[in-house]
Formats: structure tokens, C-alpha cells, sequence
């Protein structure tokens, strides 16, 4: 019945089959933003953070979205600035992966803070020295940015292109869409450093304090270097998930394998980074502080294994098999080094936020655990079903991935065609 | 002309980009962020005319002086005078009379008429009694008249002319389960001696006395008899007591230690204190015969108080089952007995009324919870604490009035017996003032003249705004250490905490912090 | 007027661990009583006294209390830097580490730069039980719920003083004039209260002496909170970073 | 954020820092902005069908771009990146001037069973166009595109007077819900119209001068050009689930009569290169 709004040429499932699709993510949103109003309504008091945990499991998946996000102004540097054709495959897709993650990051932090209504405060009396501040403006930008970077893609949709103007619009602005591009590239940079400076400057947690370049941390460039990193790896992904749940070739092989090229060699220099990065810290920066690095792995569970799975499980091995064409070619390693990857920047993210909270500083603290309330882990829930709405929706009813057509026309069994082989 | 879909998309945006520009949704963001600064359910804070005031501490017999900095009549802070520091309960006390479990309502007349009936039904030797948690204070003076006054009428108290100690006169302590540094006694002259006396603290817990002694002996729960009767044994090398393996065996400690106690005692000028008194204890204290227990002489009362007053019944001393009615004041305790202590001396369908502020206490047994003042509503004098070794006088002045739902439990008793007890605190105040004794301290100008100087209006007056007298210090009479003491539990922290009245805002040392728990 | 630099002396080895300074700080300051399901962990307790001891068994068991409170940081004050809005002020004229619950948005990153955990966030709107507002201390604002607070010095008492000069003509605040309410309360005077810049003051004095250590002085971010205990094993603990035995 | 906000410093952090926020803003409005500008130009141009057409044309799978030179096979298969406007193709040009299109000897082709004839000029989208003797023309659809439609249920003409762009939608057919949009293969005004029964035809005159032929196929090419028409047709079907065309896939005269279960708007939107 929603045929009129699906792309000429393109198959797509039932509308009935794709309302069974959507159902549990829908019902799943509702229940987090039931979530997100009980913590609105009454307070953070639903939630298990304390004066200690100050941070809980929503700033672990704005950091983790927003890094995965970075496919999206990774991918469109590739394509505009530097001029990698095969992205024209998949940067719709990229758009999209992006919005969804930073408006879901943006919408958890709105229920994070005490005071959401004073959100325009950090605008109105920025203080410039805060890498919080450089965040808040760089990610609204972004958002900004990338909404309209989407605004295109919606409008070349079947039903609203028969609006001529809105088809003369989407023209004109995809002429200029190499500078939303740049701009993108120039905030993203910033942005992703400074999630990354935000613990990194914490000179009163020693592990996670880093010296650094001017202003910035080590953490700042690192997290740069990872973002753009795993971007790509996380676009890869998505797509092969897609193209899996769809039951459609939806971009050509090499398209895959450039992108996990691309992921493989960023890694592979993050890698080599973080591990200097991690022995200059362990020899001189956290024993200027009076701290022996050892004893913030002395703290059950997060032995040693963390650094190294970090580090080499969810780092180099997946570098490497990235890096490596042959081992890229097989679909299965490539999309499982992606998936490694992947978590590897969860992982990350994770022990720079959670661990770097459990660890005492004053000598008769004690290491505190912390698991979030129902009410987190439903708003959590609530931003990955946004998500996987905003792309269901895209994927059926915009056109996300422009080779899918002909990946199609090609599948089709073509029987002898009339006096075959003329030409 | 007809409007399309696309005059209403303009209309919209139009309308959008127009109040932009008008400072209404501007004026709206700033109003969100006071609103969001004072949104119903925040107080605001009284302001008005500043004023201080002094009164007593009315929670513990320590009495310490209070300096009340009040809002109009409304105090909103208390502490200390110089030297003379408030602990974390009376710092709050300006909060009790707001306490979440306090008694609102009760039936006076009703638990009257009860009381007349139990009379009457009393059997030969039967008694109506008064229970009376904190003793030496001008109500229990008038508590005894009246029973004095009534037929089978008890006067029931914890003891009865405890001795004092004097704490400068000791060298050596030996308490067992005592909370000498939390609360004990006079905590300021506790930590004024401190520096003279060496602390051994017997404690089967590391309390925060444990903490801070100078020693802790672990000993097992309930091990404190065999203790004091091992180290007995070793002082009359054998003559008394149990032979110190044995005490050692018993508590858990090795036997050097108790050897090297006991040695430590006998240096001289050692004192036992318990909380619980036995006689174990008592034979120690009698054999180390320290200067630090002292006889300390009262305050004057009226003469025909005296004579018609009924004597002291140590609670235990009293037959089980012979009491027919039973008045409990709770409003002020020092200690209290358990519940199945008191019920054993009840005869089957005894009346109890208790008079009592916080629902916590012996409330949850009594037929008749009739609601008494708290501190510091309470108009009343503090007897004197266990380490002054001179007695005292002192109000508790209210610094808030209390609802006009209280009850008086004196005024309630005098009335059950007919006893004119209406200006009781003003006539002990002139029996003092008449014996010349002693000297008075006034806070407001903090000089301390001898009573004999002293008009009783003028006395009276300096005892009402702050002020109190002290009887002369006189050379001590050596105390009798006294033979073995019911099973009263000592007010102690975790007492406070259990029973109450409780400042909410106690929360923060035993909920908000780990300060008070035990790990 | 020469700027002040107040500052405490928190000697330890006087500490008794009542608890009267955290009381009386949070009478004075208007701190809300725990509301239900709060812990330790989720409480307001501008100053609190941590119980610690030297790990071993008795009897060679010992223990200590030391109070915690703002430190008040004068180098690199972790909060102030990470205030994404300027609620986190320095003040020049006395070094007080400020703190506007007004302009604050409670993301909670300056609790997350604190490495003494002395900031405290209001998890709850703040409620008194019926009638007690009337006993909350005209001078302090109580704080709505969602905003960081952490102790100031009780500002409150430094305005009042200042007034108070003022009435009197002075430009200078009567040293006697101006003590936090935990120092007054402190039943056994262990903690000192002073301008560090004040060579005549006791906090001057005392924090000079040998025995007194700061709390992670090598973070580098200049405590004007000095402690003092003469026992070996209490500056160990007290002054180590984490724990410097190591935890299975 | 602005210098008259409490606590608002001129130093030079404040001074990158803000600096920074607003040229991003600045570019970014400018961006849009702009676009709009451009767009509401280009409406005012008249050029909303070009671009229509250019963006439809981006869509178009790659072998309904293939260049007429590849379906000859004068190059090797590559698809046409100038929308099919032949008119300003130099590679065209090239070929047209190496061996000009010879006249045609017969009148009409016949291709699969289908007849073309050859007084007229073929367009891609299955229209023909007709020279009159009076300078205009009349366009109408070939023999496939009707086969294709069948008997339509109805047909949107253009009235007299409307303005035709090439690749800008000539008229409309009505078929099973559908609407089959048939594109305009020349630029010019339209006179007359009727022919409804047969899919419609349209008489049109040029706007100024004469018209520009340049991007219609020539009697050389249509042979080619239907082989690979066949072929889309054979996959479009397969796609659409219908069954391969009766006997050698010769078109019947009414196609979807032939099958109704088959999604006939793909088919069409395929055959009548709909983005």
C-alpha cells in the first residue's frame, strides 16, 4: 500500500511483514521514553549513578555512538574532499548512521544532565576552557549539519520528488554538499577530540590524565584517530547487517573491502599511538602524579587483560586483518575484524569512562561498582530502537545505497535474451 | 480564494520564523531557568530580627549550656558555649520538635480515669507506681510526693544515688563497654581530663571509645565478668576470683594481656566502669579503691518535699506482678530497661501510661501514650552527670512552644495524687538560693558570682537566661562502690539511634557517610 | 585590601569522629535530611569524616578519622576548568573554590574532575519534614534538586561578616568574626581556620609544621586544606594515592 | 556567548573559540541559503524538468543509460553521461560527422513482429517524432510503448499551449492506478492533441526556429536500440515476476492483458525510464 513511496526498481518487503519489523522497536522506544520521563519527571534519582559514579552507562554510549558515528563525516571526507568514488555507495547510508547516532547521543546527554531545562546555559555562558563546552557547540553543529546533509536524501524520496521544488532544491544543494562535507570534517575533529580530552585533562584521576599538545591531552588525537577508524568499519558493518536482514546485495564487493582497507591502515596507526601513548603514561605521567600505574590494575576485575584486550584483541588483530587483502577478500573476516573493531572503541570507551570512575584516588577510598537502574538501561534501549527506526524507515522508503538497483537488475536470472550474444 | 496545504506549510513556517523574533520565546527560556531555580516544594527560608538565647541541653544529663541563634522566637541554630561544645544530637535539637515519629495525640482523660480505676481495684499488695527514666531532677521530686501521697504509691528509678566519678582523680580506667569518649558523662570535661588518664576499653566491638583508647581489648561478648574477676584473682595473687587462664579462656584474650591489665590497675588510682554494673565489677572497683569514685552531696530541695517525698525503689527490688498502674516518664531518659524487664513486674491487666514525644520507646506496649514536650519545648532542670562532682542546677528554658497537645507528665501525676506541684522548679530554685551554697554562672556575661551575693528574683532570673549554679567543691568523701546494679542499658549512641527523638539530620553520620557503621 | 587565602589545619590525631562538623555544616548550610533510598553514595555531606585504620589485626590494630571537605584547590582547580558554564568560580579576594547552583547544569563533570569526591550532587529536590522549614538558616538558599553543591567555607558566614565590618567601618573581616560552622562545632578544636596569606594566623603556623601533609599534594593542585598527625601509619594511608598495597 | 553575557571575557581563547563557533554557523546558513536561492532561480528558469530529468536519469540503472553509440557498438558499452542530450556531446558529434546517417531505403522496419516506421525520428523514452510539413511535429508513442500500455485507461494530454521541455513529461497515461508518465522527446508548444485511444499523440510546434533532432535515433539505430529495449523488457518482466514473453518474445498487442498479476508500474516505470 506504501508502494507510491518506494524507490522505482528496488524491492521491498511487505508493508505488513515491515509493520512486524518495527513493532518490537517501536514498543521498545515507547518504553524508553517512559524511561527518559521518569528520570525527567522525578529526577536522576532513578537512576543507580552516584556522587561517586557521576557517570553511568549513558555517557559510556553517547561516547561509543558518537565514535561509531564518525563513519559518517569520515566517509564524506572520503568522498568529497579526497574524492574516493566508491563512498558514493554507501554515504547516503553514512548520513543516516550518523544522524541516528548523534541525535540518540545528544537526546540521552538532555536526560543525563540534573537541570535539561538550563541545556542553553553552556551556550549563553560558555566557559572556553571546558572540553564539555567544545562538545556541547561542536556536536549541536554537527547535528545541524547532518540534518541537513539528510534533508536530500529524504527529498529524492519517490513521492516527495513529484514536488518539483523540492527535487530543484536537492540539486542545488547536493552541488554544495562538498562543504557541508569539509564543515563536518573540520567539527567532527573537534568534537571527537575533545570526548576524548574530556577524561583526558581529569588531572584529579590519574588514569585517565594525559599530557598532551597545548590545551589538548594525548586522549584528544587518539580519539580522533579512533573514530575515524572504526567510522568505517562501523558503516561496513551496518551495511553488510543490512544487506543480510534485506536479503539484498545492496553494494558491491570492493566497496566492503575499500572501506575495511581504509579502517584496517587508520587502525593500524591508532594501535601504534595508543601503545605509546600508554607506555609514556605508565612511565611518566602517572608516576609524576604519585601514582604507580600498576595499582590501577591491582583492582579486581579490571586486571592487566583489560589494557591487552584493548590493545591487541580489539586493536591489532583486527588491523591486521584489515590490512591484509587476502584475509580481507573473505567476507567473513572482514566483517568479523569490523565487528572487533567495533567493540574494541566500545571497550575504550568503556574503560575511560566506567573504570576511570571505579578507581580510588584518596587512600582510604574504596573501589566502587556500579550497575545501572531499569530506568538507564531503558532509556539506553530506547535510543538503539531510534535508531534501528530511523533506519528502517530510510532504508525502505530513501534510497540509501544508489548500486542496489543494479546489483538487482544484474541478480536477475536472465533467461537467454532475444538473439543473445549479437553484440 | 480556497487555502492549499502548501499556504497552510507556509502559514506555519512563516508564524515560526516571525516569533523568533518576538522576545517571547527568549522571555520563556529565562523564566524556565528561575522557575527552575525555585519550583514549588523549596522553602524559603524565614528571614527577620536575629536574636540569641541560652538554655540547657535537656538530652543527656551533661546539660551542656546552649546558645540558640534565633529568628524572631524561631531558633535555627544551636551551639556551645566556648569550651563547652554541643555534640551531633544537640546541634540538632531545634529539630526535634519536627521529628517524623513524634506522638501528636493522646487521651489524658482517659488514661486518668484508668489509673483512678486501677487504684481502686488494687489488690493488698499491689502498687501504683512511677517510672522515672531520668532521676535527681526536680520532676522526680515531685514524682516522689506524689507517690508519697497516693496509697501503694512506687517511686521506681534505674539507681539511686549513684556515686560520681571524678575523672582528674584517675589515672587508669578500665571500661567495659563505657562510650567514655562518645558521649559519656560531661564530654567536655571528659576530653579536658583526657590527656590525664589512660583509657583500656573492653569492648567486644571496635566502637569509636575502642577507636580511640588507648587500649582496645577485644574481649568475647558477655566475657566481661571473667575478665574482671580474672584480674581480681591475679591482684589478690589468687585469694579471689578466677585464676587468669581461666578469665583468658573465657575471653578470648591472651593471658599476658590480662596479666599486664591488671598490673595496670594496680598502679593505683584506677577505676572500672561498666556498662553493665555487676558484681564482679563492683568487687574490683571496691578492691582497687580509687579516689576517682566520690560521693557527691544534691542540691537543696524544699524540707516538705523531702518529708513527704516517697523513698527510691530500685526498679529491680520490686516484686514481679505487683504492679497495678504503671506511669512511665519517657519525655527525658537517660536509660531505659527492656520492655520484658518492665513487663515482669506488671500484675495480669496493669495500667500503663506513658508519656512519651517519640513514638519509638515503651509506646508500642502501653495502653495510654499520652504526648509530652521534647526538648527543647520542655521547661525542666538536668541533674547533674555521673563525672560532676559537684551537684548542679540548671533549666532546660523552651526555646519553641510546644503544641497544645502535650501533656505534662509531672503536672498529670501531681493532679492523679493531689499534689501542688504548679512552681515546683521556682521552689527548689529558692531552697537553693536559701542554703547560700555555692556560686552561679552567668552566661550572658559569662561571670560567676557566689549565690550568697545574689537576690533569689535576681537568681531566679540568670537561671532563665542562661545560667546555672554549681554547688561548692568540697573536699570528697570517697564514694561506696555500689553492690550490683539492675540491668539498666546506658543511654548510648546506638540507643539514641534505636529509641530517638532524632534529628532527621543524623542521617548524615549513619546513612550519608560510614562514619557510624560497622564494617 | 590584601587578597586572604583561607584555609584549614585538620589535626587527626584530635579527631574523635563524632560527626558534630557535619552536622552542624549541614544545619548551617541548609542541607535537605536523606530522603528514602539514599545511601552513602547518593547523600549531601559538605564535610565528612572517613573511619580509617592501618589494615592490620588487633592488637596491633589502629584506628583514625579524618574529615574531608572541599580542599579548595589554588593550582589548576580541577572543577573550574571543566565547568561547561562558569558555576565554577575561584573568588581572588579570599581563594574560595565558589560554587552557583543557579547557573549549574548538573552534567556532573566537575564531580567527575574532583579527586577528593568533596562535590555532591542534589539527586533529590531537597524536603524537610512538616514544620521543620522553619528551622533552616535564613542566610543559605536551599539548593533545587539536579545542581552540584559542594562546602564553600560557609558563604553564608563570610557575607554576614563582611556586613558586619562593614557597619563597623572596617574593610577588613575580624578574623574572630569568621569561622565555619564545623570548626566552631569541632568539640575538640581539631581543625584551624585562617588566612594562609596571614603569617600571624594558626592555620599559617601549623600547616608549616612537620607532620602536616596534604591530600594527593602531587596531583599539583594545591590543597588549602593542611592535615597533621604525628602517627606514621595515618600520614601513610591519609596521604597515599589509591592504596599502596596491592588488592586481590 | 555574546560579550554582553555575564562572565564574558575578551581573551584569546573566547576569541578562537567563539570566532570558530560562528564562521561554521556562518558557512553553514550561507550554504543553505545559497541553495535556496539557486533552487527558486532555477524554478523561475523554468528548468524544474531538466533537473528532473537529470536526477531521474542519475537513478536510472546502468543499462538503461548506455550510450546510442554503444548500442551500435561504436564504442564499447559505456552509459551516456550527458542525460541523453546528445545536443551537446562532442563525442556525438564526432561519430555523426565520421558517417553521417545514411537515408533509410525502406519505409518501415519491422522488429519483432513490430512495426517502425521510418518517416520519423525515435526518442529513448518510446515516443516518436514526425515532421510536418509546416515546421511542426507530432510525437506519439512507438509501437512498444503501446504494446507496453495496451488499452490505456485513460490519458492526461497537454492542452494547447503547454510548453514541452525534452525529457520533461510529455503527457500521462492512466493504466491500473498508474500513472505512466511518457517523456517529451522535443522542446516546443503544444498545438494539438488527441489520439487517446492509442496511447495519444501531440502535434507540436517549435518554440522559436526549428527543432533540435540531435538526441533522437536515427533509422540505424533503432534496430540496436530495440534488441537492447527487448532484453531490459526480458529482465524488467523476469524482475517483475512475469512470464518470458509469448514465442521468441514477440510482444503481443496488449501486453499486460497478457498477465495481470505482474507489477505492471515497474515494468513501465523501467521501459518508460522513470527514475
Amino acid at each position: 500500500m506504501d508502494k507510491a513511496f518506494i524507490a522505482r526498481g528496488v524491492r521491498r518487503c511487505s508493508t505488513g511483514k515491515f509493520v512486524l519489523w518495527i513493532a518490537p522497536w517501536a514498543a521498545l522506544l515507547v518504553f524508553g521514553l517512559y524511561s527518559a520521563g521518569l528520570c525527567l519527571v522525578k529526577g536522576l534519582n532513578q537512576t543507580n549513578m552516584d556522587n561517586r559514579f557521576v557517570f553511568g552507562l549513558w555517557i559510556f554510549l553517547d561516547l561509543t555512538v558518537i565514535a561509531l558515528g564518525a563513519g559518517a563525516f569520515f566517509t564524506g571526507f572520503l568522498l568529497y574532499i579526497i574524492k574516493v568514488k566508491e563512498m558514493k555507495a554507501v554515504i547516503n547510508s553514512a548520513v543516516v548512521i550518523g544522524l541516528v547516532c548523534y541525535s540518540g547521543a545528544v537526546a540521552a546527554l538532555l536526560v543525563d544532565v540534573g537541570q535539561p531545562l538550563r541545556f542553553w546555559f553552556t551556550f549563553w555562558y560558555p566557559n572556553v576552557h571546558s572540553m564539555l563546552t567544545e562538545v556541547t557547540f561542536c556536536i549541536t553543529c554537527y547535528l545541524t549539519v547532518l540534518a541537513i546533509e539528510y534533508l536530500p536524501i529524504v527529498l529524492r524520496n519517490r513521492k516527495l520528488r513529484q514536488v518539483p521544488g523540492f527535487l530543484v532544491f536537492e540539486f542545488e544543494l547536493h552541488k554544495l554538499v562538498y562543504v557541508l562535507a569539509g564543515v563536518g570534517t573540520f567539527l567532527s575533529f573537534f568534537h571527537q577530540g575533545s570526548l576524548g580530552g574530556l577524561f583526558g585533562v581529569l588531572r584529579g584521576h590519574p588514569f585517565a590524565f594525559r599530557e598532551g599538545l597545548a590545551v589538548w591531552p594525548s586522549t584528544f588525537f587518539l580519539f580522533i584517530l579512533s573514530a575515524a577508524a572504526v567510522g568505517p568499519s562501523f558503516i561496513l558493518l551496518t551495511t553488510w547487517v543490512a544487506s543480510k536482514i534485506s536479503r539484498k546485495r545492496l553494494v558491491e564487493a570492493q566497496v566492503l573491502q575499500r572501506l575495511g582497507r581504509i579502517s584496517g591502515l587508520l587502525l593500524t596507526a591508532y594501535v601504534l599511538a595508543k601503545t605509546m601513548d600508554t607506555l609514556i603514561w605508565i612511565n611518566r605521567t602517572s608516576p609524576g602524579t604519585g601514582f604507580p600505574a600498576w595499582q590501577y590494575y591491582s583492582w579486581k576485575p579490571f586486571g592487566t587483560w583489560i589494557l591487552f584486550a584493548e590493545i591487541v584483541v580489539f586493536g591489532l588483530i583486527p588491523a591486521l586483518i584489515l590490512v591484509a587483502p587476502r584475509l580481507r577478500a573473505r567476507t567473513g573476516w572482514l566483517v568479523s575484524a569490523a565487528t572487533l573493531a567495533c567493540l574494541g572503541i566500545a571497550l575504550n570507551r568503556f574503560v575511560q569512562t566506567v573504570q576511570t570512575l571505579a578507581l580510588p584516588t584518596l587512600g582510604f577510598d574504596p573501589f566502587l561498582s556500579y550497575a545501572p537502574s531499569w530506568q538507564e538501561v531503558g532509556t539506553f534501549l530506547g535510543v538503539v530502537a531510534f535508531g534501528m527506526l530511523v533506519y528502517s524507515l530510510s532504508f525502505r522508503y530513501l534510497n540509501l545505497f544508489p548500486q542496489e538497483r543494479d546489483l538487482q537488475a544484474a541478480a536477475v536470472p536472465a533467461e537467454e535474451p532475444v538473439l543473445a550474444g549479437r553484440y | 480564494m480556497k487555502a492549499t496545504r502548501r499556504d497552510l506549510f507556509k502559514f506555519a513556517a512563516g508564524g515560526a520564523a516571525g516569533l523568533a523574533l518576538t522576545p517571547m520565546p527568549w522571555r520563556l527560556v529565562t523564566d524556565t531557568a528561575l522557575w527552575s531555580e525555585n519550583w514549588p516544594g523549596i522553602p524559603r527560608p524565614a528571614r527577620g530580627e536575629i536574636r540569641t538565647r541560652f538554655t540547657h541541653c535537656a538530652l543527656c544529663p551533661a546539660g551542656c549550656p546552649v546558645k540558640a541563634r534565633c529568628v524572631g522566637d524561631q531558633p535555627v541554630s544551636l551551639r556551645g558555649l566556648a569550651g563547652r561544645p554541643l555534640c551531633a544530637f544537640g546541634l540538632t535539637g531545634h529539630h526535634l520538635p519536627y521529628h517524623a515519629n513524634r506522638v501528636s495525640r493522646g487521651d489524658p482523660e482517659g488514661a486518668a480515669q484508668a489509673v483512678r480505676a486501677a487504684l481502686s481495684r488494687r489488690g493488698a499488695n499491689e502498687s501504683v507506681a512511677v517510672l522515672d527514666l531520668r532521676p535527681g531532677r526536680t520532676a522526680s521530686w515531685t514524682y516522689r510526693r506524689a507517690m508519697g501521697a497516693l496509697p501503694g504509691g512506687l517511686y521506681l528509678a534505674a539507681q539511686s544515688g549513684l556515686p560520681a566519678i571524678d575523672l582528674r582523680a584517675a589515672k587508669t580506667i578500665l571500661s567495659f563497654g563505657v562510650p567514655v569518649l562518645d558521649g559519656w558523662g560531661t564530654p567536655a570535661n571528659v576530653l579536658a581530663a583526657r590527656a590525664q588518664f589512660r583509657l583500656i576499653e573492653a569492648e567486644a566491638v571496635e566502637s569509636h571509645t575502642a577507636m580511640l583508647a588507648d587500649e582496645w581489648l577485644p574481649l568475647r561478648e558477655g566475657s566481661q565478668d571473667a575478665l574482671a574477676s580474672g584480674i581480681r584473682h591475679i591482684l589478690t595473687a589468687g585469694a579471689a576470683g578466677i585464676p587468669s587462664g581461666e578469665a583468658a579462656e573465657r575471653s578470648g584474650l591472651p593471658e599476658a594481656t590480662i596479666v599486664a591489665v591488671a598490673q595496670e590497675l594496680a598502679r593505683g588510682d584506677a577505676v572500672v566502669l561498666a556498662r553493665e554494673e555487676t558484681d564482679a565489677v563492683t568487687e574490683l572497683n571496691r578492691m582497687l579503691g580509687g579516689r576517682a569514685i566520690v560521693r557527691r552531696r544534691e542540691a537543696p530541695a524544699p524540707f516538705h518535699w523531702t518529708r513527704t517525698a516517697a523513698p527510691v525503689t530500685r526498679f529491680d527490688a520490686v516484686p514481679d506482678q505487683s504492679i497495678r498502674a504503671l506511669l512511665i516518664d519517657e519525655s527525658v531518659s537517660d536509660g531505659y530497661f527492656p520492655w520484658d524487664a518492665v513487663e515482669r513486674k506488671l500484675a495480669p491487666e496493669a495500667t500503663v501510661v506513658v508519656f512519651a514525644s517519640s513514638r519509638a520507646g515503651y509506646g508500642a506496649h502501653a495502653g495510654f501514650v499520652l504526648p509530652a514536650a521534647v526538648y527543647p519545648e520542655i521547661a525542666d532542670d538536668i541533674p547533674a552527670a555521673i563525672d560532676s562532682t559537684a551537684a548542679t542546677f540548671r533549666l532546660a528554658v523552651p526555646l519553641v512552644e510546644a503544641p497544645a497537645t502535650v501533656v505534662n507528665p509531672t503536672r498529670f501525676v501531681a493532679e492523679l495524687a493531689g499534689v501542688d506541684a504548679g512552681d515546683a522548679l521556682r521552689e527548689r530554685a529558692n531552697a537553693i538560693e536559701q542554703s547560700g551554697r555555692g556560686t552561679v554562672l552567668s552566661y550572658t556575661d559569662s561571670r560567676s558570682t557566689p549565690l550568697r551575693d545574689i537576690k533569689a528574683d535576681a537568681f531566679w532570673k540568670i537561671l532563665h537566661e542562661g545560667g546555672c549554679w554549681e554547688d561548692e567543691a568540697r573536699d570528697q568523701s570517697p564514694g561506696e562502690p555500689r553492690a550490683s546494679a539492675p540491668a539498666v542499658v546506658a543511654m548510648t549512641w546506638e540507643m539514641r539511634m534505636a529509641r530517638g527523638p532524632l534529628s532527621p539530620l543524623v542521617t548524615k553520620l549513619y546513612q550519608e557517610s560510614n562514619l557510624r557503621v560497622r564494617t | 585590601m590584601k587578597a586572604k587565602q583561607y584555609g584549614m589545619t585538620i589535626d587527626i590525631d584530635r579527631c574523635t569522629g563524632c560527626g558534630a562538623c557535619m552536622v552542624a555544616c549541614a544545619v548551617e548550610n541548609n542541607v535537605p535530611p536523606v530522603p528514602e533510598g539514599a545511601n552513602d553514595r547518593k547523600g549531601i555531606t559538605w564535610i565528612r569524616v572517613f573511619p580509617i585504620n592501618n589494615g592490620a589485626e588487633w592488637p596491633g590494630r589502629q584506628s583514625a578519622f579524618v574529615p574531608v571537605l572541599c580542599q579548595q584547590c589554588g593550582e589548576h582547580t580541577p572543577c573550574v576548568s571543566v565547568c561547561p558554564q562558569q558555576a565554577v568560580q575561584v573568588d581572588p579576594a579570599t581563594g574560595i573554590v565558589g560554587q552557583m547552583p543557579e547557573r549549574c547544569l548538573g552534567c556532573r563533570y566537575c564531580m567527575a574532575a574532583c579527586p577528593y569526591h568533596a562535590r555532591y550532587f542534589n539527586w533529590w529536590d531537597p524536603s524537610w519534614p512538616a514544620g521543620m522549614e522553619k528551622a533552616l538558616n535564613p542566610d543559605v538558599a536551599p539548593r533545587m534538586r539536579g545542581v552540584v553543591e559542594k562546602c564553600n567555607f560557609c558563604h553564608g558566614r563570610w557575607h554576614a561578616a563582611k556586613q558586619r565590618a562593614a557597619a563597623r567601618g572596617q574593610q577588613e573581616i575580624d578574623p574572630a568574626d569568621y569561622v565555619p560552622a564545623c570548626v566552631e562545632a569541632c568539640p575538640t578544636g581539631a581543625i584551624e581556620f585562617g588566612d594562609l596569606n596571614d603569617s600571624q594566623s594558626t592555620v599559617a603556623r601549623t600547616a608549616g609544621e612537620d607532620h602536616s601533609f596534604r591530600l594527593l599534594e602531587k596531583l599539583g593542585t594545591d590543597p588549602k586544606i593542611h592535615y597533621r598527625s604525628k602517627r606514621d601509619w595515618v600520614r601513610r594511608v591519609a596521604a597515599a594515592p589509591g592504596k599502596e598495597e596491592a588488592h586481590g | 556567548m555574546f560579550p554582553w553575557n555575564y562572565g564574558f571575557e575578551w581573551t584569546a581563547a573566547s576569541a578562537i573559540f567563539l570566532g570558530a563557533f560562528y564562521t561554521v554557523i556562518a558557512i553553514v546558513a550561507a550554504t543553505v541559503v545559497r541553495a535556496l536561492v539557486q533552487a527558486r532561480g532555477m524554478m523561475a528558469g523554468g528548468e524544474a524538468e531538466r533537473i528532473r530529468w537529470l536526477s531521474e536519469f542519475h537513478d536510472l540503472p546502468q543499462q538503461a543509460r548506455v550510450c546510442r553509440h554503444a548500442l551500435t557498438g561504436e564504442v564499447s558499452g559505456e552509459a551516456c553521461s550527458h542525460g541523453f542530450d546528445c545536443g551537446n556531446c562532442e563525442k556525438h558529434a564526432e561519430f555523426v560527422g565520421a558517417q553521417p546517417a545514411a537515408a533509410p531505403q525502406n519505409i518501415e522496419e519491422e522488429i519483432f513482429g513490430m512495426a517502425f516506421p521510418l518517416d520519423r525520428l525515435y526518442h529513448r523514452g518510446h515516443t516518436w517524432v514526425r515532421p510536418e510539413g509546416d515546421g511542426s511535429v507530432t510525437v506519439g508513442l512507438d509501437e512498444l510503448g503501446r504494446r507496453l500500455v495496451g488499452v490505456p485507461d485513460g490519458v492526461d494530454l497537454p492542452k494547447p499551449g503547454t510548453r514541452l521541455r525534452t525529457n520533461g513529461i510529455g503527457w500521462q497515461i492512466q493504466k491500473r492506478g498508474a500513472a505512466v508518465r511518457v517523456l517529451a522527446p522535443v522542446d516546443g508548444e503544444v498545438v494539438d492533441s488527441g489520439g487517446a485511444e492509442r496511447g495519444g499523440f501531440l502535434r507540436v510546434k517549435p518554440f522559436a526556429g526549428t527543432f533540435d533532432f540531435r538526441h533522437l535515433l536515427t533509422a540505424a539505430e533503432l534496430r540496436p536500440w530495440m534488441l537492447r529495449e527487448m532484453e531490459r523488457l526480458q529482465l524488467a518482466l523476469a524482475d517483475a515476476r512475469a512470464p518470458a514473453l509469448a514465442d521468441g518474445g514477440v510482444p503481443v498487442e496488449d501486453i499486460p492483458a497478457s498477465d495481470p498479476a505482474t507489477d505492471w508500474d515497474a515494468v513501465w516505470g523501467e521501459m518508460f525510464l522513470e527514475g
